[in-house]
C-alpha cells in the first residue's frame, strides 16, 4: 500500500512548551486516518504544520514522498492537500456557492487582464467552476442553500460547507479538523456518510475528531496523541483496547470511563 | 556633542507631545479596538478651552480643570451617542464615526473659538535650561514629566484596581468579559472619558510649546497615531516610547540629514520597524487560532 | 458668545430649510454680486478669516451708504479651505450660478492659479488676495492682485541687510506655500542684491520645535543674519527657539507675520526681530503727513472694533481689493465686466492699506517697494526702522 | 467518485414556478437582467447620459464630472478595501502620481498628455508593486499606518521637489489634446469622466465575478482558508493593490487635466481620508456604493455652503449619522432594508 502523506519526527514548540514532540505518521492512500487525543494533545498543531500554516521546528512532512516541509499552504494546496478548520474559516461575505467556487481556484486558468476584460475564456471558466462547485455542494447536501450568503447559514451547514469547499479543490489528501464539533447527532450521522463517501471516491482523509463514535465507525486507522507525543496507533479495535489510551483520556483507567470515552 | 544633545532635547520635546497623544489612542484602542481619530480634537479642546476661559478671566488652574472636564464630557458623549449607538458595527465604520466626530468638533471650535493661534504661559517660565551647550525649555520637561506620570498612573490603575482589570479583560475578550459580569459598556465609556481627559491634559501642557488653534488636531492625531503604532498599539509603554522615538527621529533627521525630508525619514524608519516587527515595538503579536 | 451660539441653532435650522430651496439660486433681488472663494478654514485660515470678515464688514458699510452706482452689493463667499480643486469648483459656481460681477478672493496662490482660467474664459475681473508673483507675471487680461509680492519683501529685507553690512545669511523657511514661494523669490533675487545665502533649513506645517534646524544654522560659520519665511505659528516658534538657543545674529521675519498676534505668541523673544510690513501694522506710528495714515487708521479701528481681534495685513488686502473694484465701478458708471476691468487697470494713486496702487496694462499689481516699511519689534510693539537712504 | 447525497433538500429552482403568466413573463425579461453582471453599469451609463437633462449650467457639469472622477478612484480603493479587505490611507498618493504625470510629462519632458496619463498609470503600478510587496504583509491598523506614511512620503516629494512640481503652489497642466481635438470645458470633461467611470465600473464588476476576484474576496474573510485552497495570498493582495493604484492614478490624471492646475493637495492625507470616507460611506464591497459615496462627499459641501460657518459641523454630523444608522454603508444598508421589506 502506498503512503500518500507522512510526517517524520515532527516537532513544534510555543514559548518553551512542546506542543508536538517528534510525531511520525504514515497515511496510506485511500485511508480514513484519524488522529485523536485529549484536548491540548497537539492535534491541530500537527495539522497546521502538515498544511503549511506553521513551520515545524524539527522533522519533515512528506507528500507523495516529496519533502514539502516549510512549503506555503498555497503551494501545498496546489500539490493536492486541502483541509477544513476547527474554528470556522468560512468566507462569510460570499454565498455558499461562491465559497465552494473559491475551492476550485487551483484548477482555474485565467490571467488578470482576461479577468478584468471578462474575455470569453473567463466566462467559460466561470461556468465550469460553477458546475463543479454545485456538484461539491450536492455531495455534502447543501445544494439548496447555494445562493444564500454564507454568513446566514447554520453552524452544521457551515461545517459541511468547508468540506464541500475543500472537496471542490479535488485534493489527494483532505485534512478534516473536528468536522463534527458542534453538530447534533443527526448531523454527525450524516457526516459519517459524507466522510465515507469521500474516501470511497479515492481521497485520503486525515481526521481530527473528538466524537469517538464517528471516529470508530469511519476510521481505517487511528493515531493517538497525548501531550504532543504519539501514544498508540492501530485500527479502531486495537486502539479501543489499548490501556495507555484509556489512561490518557481519563487519567486513571476504568471500565466505566472506557465505555464513555470510546462509545 | 552639544549638537547631539540639542537634537536629543528637541526630539524629547516633540516626542513627549506625541507620546501624550499616543497614550490617548492606546487606551481607547485597548477597550474597544477603535482607533479614535478625534483624539487630536481632545488635545485641541484642552488647549483652546483653557485659553478662552483664561481670556475670560478665569484663573489658569481652574480654566485647565474646566477644559479637562469639558473634554471628558465630550469623550463620554462621543461614546454614548455615537460609538455606543453604533455598537456591533465593524471597526472601519467606527473609525469613520470618529473621523466624522473630528470634523464636527473642529467645526464647533471654529464657531465657538476663533481661527487664530493661541498660547498659554509656561508653568515654569520662559528661560531655557542650559546644559552642555544645549538648551531646553522647562515646559518641555513638564510635558515629558506629564507623559511619564500619566503612564505610571495608567499602569497603576490597570494593574492595581479592579476596574483596571475590567478594562484589560474587555480588551482581551469582550464577550468573555461580559460573561464574567463586567459591564463592558461602562468600561469602554470610561476609557473614552479617560482618553479624552488625557488628551485635554496634553493640550493644556503642550500649548506653551506647540501653540494651539482650532485645527491642530489633525496633524497631532496623525503623528500620535504613527507613534502609537510604532510602539505597538495597545501598549501604554509602547505609546510613550513610540512617541519619544518618533520625536527623536524627526529631530535627528532634521539636524543631520535634511529638514525638508525629516517627516519622510521618520516614516521610512517606521515602515522599516514595522516590517521587522509587524506588531510594533512593544505590541503583542496576534495569533490567529484556526 | 452665548447669544452668538443661541442664534447658531436658529441659523442651522434656517439653513436646513434653505437646503430645500437652494436649487433655485437667490436671484430675487437685482443686486450686484461680488464673488469670493477664500481659505476660511484649513491651514491658511488666518488668511481667509480676516479677509472674509473684512469683505463682510465693508460690503455692509457700502450698502448702508447706498451702495455703488445706486445698486446694492451682495457678497457671495465660499470656503475653499485653501484647496485648489475646491476653489476651482467654487469659481465655476460663482461664474455660472451666482453670475458675479467681480471676483475678489483666492487666499492662496495655488487656489488662485487654479481659478484663473475660469475667470479668464468667462471674462470677469478677478482680484486675487494671494501673494505669488506668478499670478500677475505674465500679465493676464482679467487677473489683478492686491498683496505685495514675495520678491518685494525679499528685496526690502536685503536692502536693510545691506544697510547693516550683513551679506551672508541663512534662510529657514516653512514648507507651506507661502514660506516656500518667498524662499524661492529670495534665492532668486539674492545675487542681484549682493546677498549670499550660505545655509538653508526648512520646517513643516505644525512643527513645534525648530531647534535642530537652528542649531545647524548657529553652527554654520559666517552666517551674519537669519531670514525666516513662513506664516502661521511657525515663525513664532522659530523666534522662540532662536532665543532659546541664544543665537546672536539678527533675525528677520517676513510679511507673513502680519499681525500683533505674532508678538503675543513669540513673547519676549520677539524683541529685536525685524520684518517688512505694510503701513497697516503701524497705523498709529505713521507720521501725520503719510498719505496712507487716514486709510490704515480707519481700517484698523473699524476691524478691531468689529471683531475684537488685532488687525492683520491679510484683511487689508481684501479691503484694497474691494475698494479698487468699487472705485473702478464708480468710474465706469456700470458693472459691465469689461468696462470695470478696464477701469481697474487704470487705477492710479489709489491709497490702500498695502500702499499706493498704480496699475497699468503691464502691471496688474501696481505696488512698488515703497509700499513696505521695515519694522522692528521693541518691547512688545512695532517700531518703524528709519530709512535713511530712501 | 459517486457519493450518496445526504439530506438533500428540494432545490428552489426545481420547484414549480408559482404565479401567473404575466409574472413569469416579467421574470423572463427581468430575471436575466437582474442577474447579469453588468446591469448596474448599464444603469450607471444611462443615468450619466440622462443627468445633463437636469443641468441648468456648466457648474452642474463640473460637479458631476468631479463626482465621476472621485468615484473612479473610490471604486479602485473599494476593490482593495471593500473586497480584498486591505486598508489604504495613502491612496491619494497614487492620485498625485497620476496628476503630476500629466503635468510634468508635457511641461518638462515633452510627452503628450494622453501618453503621460498612461505613463502615470504605469508608474503608479510599478510604485504600488514595489511598495506593496513589503507593506501588504502588515495587517489592519499597521497596514493603515504604513500606507499613511507612504502617502505622506509622496505628498512631501510633490511639495518639496519644486523644480519639477512647482512646489506647494502647484503647476499648470497643459490641456489634453486627442487626435488634434483639445479636450476642454466642464461639459466635455463631464462626458470624458463619465466614460472613464463606466469603463472603470465595468472592469471592477468583471473582476469581482472572475477567478481572481473570488480569490481577492476570499482573502478578506480568511487568509488562512484562502491559502489552503491554493490562493497565493501575498500575490493576490499585491495584484489588487496595483490595480487600485492604477484606478487612483487615472482619476488623478483626469482631475489634473480637468482642472488645468495641480497642487500637492490632491495627494495629501486629507484627500486619502476623503477617498476612504467615500468608500465606507457608500458601502464597502459595493461598486455602486462608491459612486454614491463620491456623490455625497462631493455634492454635500456644495449644498452646505448655505450654512457658512456651520458647514463643517453639519458635514461631521452627517458622516457620523450615516455611519451610525447605515453602518454597512449607504448602498448595502438600503439594499438590505429593501430586501427585508420585499420578503
Amino acid at each position: 500500500m502506498t503512503t500518500v502523506l507522512a510526517t517524520e519526527n515532527l516537532s513544534m514548540s510555543f514559548g518553551g512548551v512542546r506542543a508536538v514532540d517528534g510525531v511520525s505518521i504514515d497515511v496510506p492512500d485511500g485511508f480514513v486516518f484519524s488522529i485523536i487525543g485529549p484536548n491540548g494533545a497537539g492535534k491541530t498543531t500537527l495539522f497546521n504544520m502538515i498544511s503549511g500554516l506553521y513551520t515545524p521546528r524539527e522533522g519533515r512532512v512528506l507528500l507523495e514522498n516529496d519533502d514539502v516541509t516549510g512549503l506555503k499552504p498555497d503551494k501545498l494546496a496546489r500539490r493536492g492537500l486541502s483541509r477544513t478548520f476547527q474554528n470556522l474559516q468560512v468566507f462569510f461575505r460570499m454565498t455558499a456557492l461562491e465559497n465552494v467556487m473559491v475551492g476550485r481556484h487551483r484548477h482555474e486558468r485565467t490571467a488578470i487582464i482576461a479577468d478584468l476584460l471578462h474575455l470569453p475564456a473567463v466566462g467559460r471558466q466561470n461556468r465550469e467552476t460553477r458546475v463543479q462547485a454545485e456538484a461539491a455542494l450536492k455531495r455534502v447536501g447543501l445544494a439548496a442553500v447555494a445562493e444564500q450568503p454564507a454568513g446566514g447559514l447554520a453552524y452544521g451547514d457551515l461545517k459541511r460547507l468547508e468540506i464541500a469547499r475543500a472537496l471542490a479543490s479535488e485534493p489527494k489528501v483532505l485534512l478534516l479538523d473536528e468536522p463534527a464539533a458542534g453538530c447534533n447527532p443527526v448531523e454527525t450521522a450524516e457526516l459519517e456518510g459524507v466522510i465515507r463517501g469521500i474516501a470511497d471516491g479515492g481521497i485520503t482523509v486525515v481526521l481530527v475528531e473528538h466524537d469517538m463514535r464517528l471516529v470508530m465507525n469511519v476510521s481505517d486507522r487511528i493515531h493517538v496523541l497525548a501531550n504532543g507525543a504519539t501514544l498508540a496507533e492501530g485500527t479502531a479495535d486495537e486502539v479501543r483496547a489499548d490501556p495507555s489510551v484509556i489512561e490518557a483520556y481519563l487519567g486513571v483507567g476504568g471500565s466505566e470511563g472506557k465505555s464513555r470515552a470510546v462509545h | 556633542m552639544a549638537e547631539l544633545l540639542q537634537f536629543t532635547f528637541s526630539g524629547l520635546t516633540v516626542g513627549a507631545v506625541y507620546a501624550l497623544v499616543a497614550l490617548g489612542f492606546t487606551l481607547i484602542y485597548n477597550a474597544s479596538d477603535v482607533i479614535n481619530f478625534s483624539q487630536g480634537e481632545f488635545v485641541m479642546l484642552g488647549g483652546m478651552v483653557t485659553v478662552f476661559l483664561a481670556l475670560g478671566g478665569v484663573p489658569l488652574p481652574l480654566a485647565a480643570l474646566l477644559a479637562i472636564a469639558t473634554a471628558t464630557l465630550v469623550g463620554l458623549a462621543l461614546h454614548r451617542f455615537a460609538i455606543e449607538t453604533a455598537r456591533g458595527a465593524n471597526a472601519v465604520t467606527l473609525i469613520m464615526i470618529t473621523i466624522g466626530a473630528s470634523i464636527f468638533l473642529r467645526g464647533v471650535a471654529q464657531v465657538v473659538f476663533d481661527k487664530r493661534y493661541h498660547s498659554l504661559p509656561p508653568l515654569f517660565g520662559d528661560d531655557p535650561i542650559r546644559f552642555g551647550g544645549a538648551a531646553i525649555l522647562p515646559q518641555s520637561l513638564v510635558v515629558f514629566a506629564g507623559a511619564v506620570v500619566i503612564l505610571v498612573l495608567l499602569w497603576g490603575f490597570i494593574d492595581r484596581t479592579l476596574f483596571g482589570k475590567a478594562v484589560l479583560a474587555t480588551a482581551a475578550n469582550k464577550l468573555a468579559a461580559r460573561l464574567v459580569g463586567i459591564d463592558t459598556r461602562r468600561t469602554v465609556g470610561f476609557s473614552f472619558a479617560v482618553s479624552a481627559a488625557i488628551g485635554a491634559i496634553a493640550g493644556f501642557l503642550i500649548t506653551p510649546i506647540t501653540l494651539t488653534s482650532y485645527n491642530i488636531g489633525t496633524l497631532l492625531a496623525l503623528k500620535g497615531f504613527a507613534a502609537a503604532m510604532l510602539g505597538g498599539i495597545g501598549s501604554a509603554f509602547g505609546a510613550v516610547i513610540g512617541g519619544l522615538l518618533l520625536g527623536i527621529l524627526e529631530a535627528f533627521a532634521a539636524g543631520y540629514l535634511s529638514s525638508q525630508y525629516k517627516d519622510a525619514v521618520a516614516f521610512i524608519v517606521i515602515l522599516v520597524v514595522l516590517l521587522a516587527r509587524p506588531q510594533g515595538l512593544f505590541g503583542r503579536a496576534k495569533v490567529e487560532r484556526v | 458668545m452665548t447669544s452668538h451660539c443661541q442664534s447658531c441653532f436658529a441659523r442651522v435650522a434656517a439653513a436646513a430649510f434653505a437646503l430645500a430651496v437652494v436649487a433655485t439660486p437667490s436671484a430675487v433681488l437685482a443686486q450686484v454680486k461680488i464673488g469670493s472663494s477664500l481659505a476660511v478654514t484649513g491651514p491658511a485660515s488666518f488668511l481667509g478669516d480676516p479677509e472674509k470678515r473684512t469683505l463682510e464688514m465693508y460690503v455692509d458699510e457700502i450698502n448702508k451708504k447706498g451702495g455703488v452706482n445706486g445698486e446694492k452689493l451682495e457678497l457671495v463667499i465660499y470656503d475653499d479651505g485653501g484647496n485648489a480643486n475646491k476653489a476651482r469648483t467654487f469659481a465655476t459656481r460663482l461664474v455660472e450660478e451666482d453670475k458675479v460681477a467681480v471676483m475678489i478672493g483666492g487666499s492662496t496662490t495655488g487656489a488662485t492659479m487654479a481659478m484663473i482660467p475660469v475667470f479668464e474664459e468667462a471674462g470677469i475681473p478677478f482680484i486675487s488676495l494671494a501673494g505669488g508673483i506668478s499670478i500677475v507675471e505674465p500679465v493676464k487680461k482679467w487677473v489683478f492682485k492686491t498683496p505685495h509680492t514675495d520678491r518685494m519683501a525679499c528685496e526690502k529685507i536685503f536692502t536693510d541687510l545691506k544697510r547693516r553690512n550683513l551679506t551672508n545669511i541663512a534662510i529657514i523657511s516653512g514648507t507651506g506655500a507661502f514660506g516656500k514661494s518667498m524662499r524661492d523669490q529670495c534665492v532668486k533675487v539674492a545675487p542681484a542684491s549682493g546677498i549670499t545665502i550660505v545655509h538653508e533649513e526648512t520646517y513643516g506645517r505644525g512643527d513645534s520645535d525648530m531647534t535642530p534646524q537652528l542649531t545647524n544654522i548657529k553652527n554654520k560659520k559666517g552666517v551674519q543674519a537669519v531670514v525666516n519665511t513662513g506664516f502661521g505659528q511657525g515663525p513664532a516658534i522659530v523666534t522662540r527657539n532662536y532665543r532659546q538657543l541664544a543665537i546672536e545674529q539678527p533675525l528677520y521675519q517676513s510679511h507673513g507675520v502680519a499681525s500683533k498676534q505674532f508678538i503675543k505668541l513669540a513673547g519676549d523673544a520677539a524683541n529685536g526681530v525685524r520684518l517688512p510690513a505694510a503701513a497697516l501694522l503701524v497705523a498709529d506710528k505713521l507720521p501725520d503727513g503719510d498719505p496712507q495714515k487716514p486709510v490704515v487708521t480707519a481700517y484698523t479701528k473699524k476691524y478691531q472694533d468689529k471683531t475684537g481681534q488685532p488687525v492683520s495685513t491679510f484683511g487689508g488686502h481684501a479691503y484694497d481689493g474691494l475698494m479698487i473694484f468699487v472705485e473702478a465701478a464708480e468710474r465706469a458708471k456700470s458693472f459691465d465686466p469689461a468696462k470695470v476691468r478696464d477701469e481697474i487697470e487704470k487705477t492710479k494713486n489709489f491709497v490702500g492699506t498695502g500702499g499706493i496702487v498704480n496699475k497699468s496694462p503691464k502691471d496688474h499689481l501696481g505696488l512698488d517697494q515703497s509700499a513696505f516699511r521695515m519694522l522692528e519689534i521693541k518691547d512688545g510693539d512695532w517700531t518703524l526702522v528709519p530709512e535713511s537712504d530712501s | 467518485m459517486s457519493v450518496r447525497p445526504l439530506n438533500e433538500r428540494p432545490l428552489a429552482k426545481d420547484m414549480p414556478a408559482l404565479g401567473d403568466r404575466a409574472g413569469s413573463a416579467w421574470r423572463t425579461i427581468l430575471g436575466p437582467l437582474e442577474r447579469y453582471r453588468l446591469t448596474p453599469v448599464i444603469i450607471i451609463a444611462v443615468l450619466i447620459a440622462l443627468a445633463p437633462l437636469l443641468f441648468p449650467s456648466a457648474y452642474y457639469y463640473r460637479v458631476a464630472a468631479l463626482v465621476y472622477i472621485f468615484a473612479l478612484a473610490a471604486i479602485g480603493l473599494n476593490l482593495l478595501m471593500g473586497y480584498a479587505g486591505q486598508v489604504s490611507l495613502g491612496h491619494a498618493g497614487f492620485m498625485g502620481i497620476g496628476a503630476y504625470a500629466v503635468a510634468i510629462g508635457p511641461v518638462h519632458l515633452g510627452v503628450p498628455g494622453w501618453l503621460s496619463l498612461l505613463a502615470g498609470a504605469a508608474i503608479s503600478a510599478i510604485v504600488a508593486f514595489v511598495v506593496g510587496r513589503p507593506i501588504l504583509r502588515l495587517k489592519g491598523h499597521y497596514l493603515a499606518v504604513a500606507t499613511l506614511g507612504f502617502g505622506l512620503l509622496l505628498a512631501i516629494v510633490f511639495t518639496n521637489e519644486a523644480e519639477w512640481t512647482g512646489g506647494p503652489d502647484g503647476m499648470s497642466v497643459p490641456r489634453l489634446v486627442l487626435f488634434g481635438w483639445s479636450v476642454r470645458g466642464s461639459q466635455t470633461w463631464y462626458w470624458v469622466s463619465g466614460v472613464c467611470l463606466v469603463l472603470g465600473a465595468a472592469l471592477a464588476f468583471n473582476l469581482i465575478a472572475s477567478p481572481a476576484g473570488r480569490a481577492m474576496r476570499a482573502i478578506h474573510d480568511s487568509e488562512t482558508a484562502a491559502s489552503v485552497l491554493g490562493i497565493d495570498v501575498a500575490r493576490t493582495k499585491l495584484m489588487i493593490f496595483v490595480i487600485s493604484a492604477i484606478y487612483a492614478s487615472v482619476a488623478g490624471s483626469c482631475l489634473a487635466l480637468f482642472n488645468g492646475h495641480i497642487t500637492p493637495d490632491a495627494a495629501d492625507f486629507l484627500t486619502s481620508i476623503e477617498l476612504v470616507a467615500m468608500v465606507v460611506l457608500g458601502g464597502m464591497g459595493s461598486i455602486v456604493g462608491s459612486l454614491v459615496g463620491a456623490s455625497v462627499l462631493v455634492v454635500l459641501p456644495q449644498v452646505l455652503t448655505v450654512l457658512h460657518d456651520y458647514e463643517h459641523m453639519v458635514l461631521g454630523l452627517v458622516i457620523m449619522g450615516v455611519m451610525i444608522y447605515l453602518r454597512s454603508g449607504i448602498v448595502p444598508s438600503i439594499a438590505m432594508a429593501f430586501r427585508g421589506w420585499r420578503r
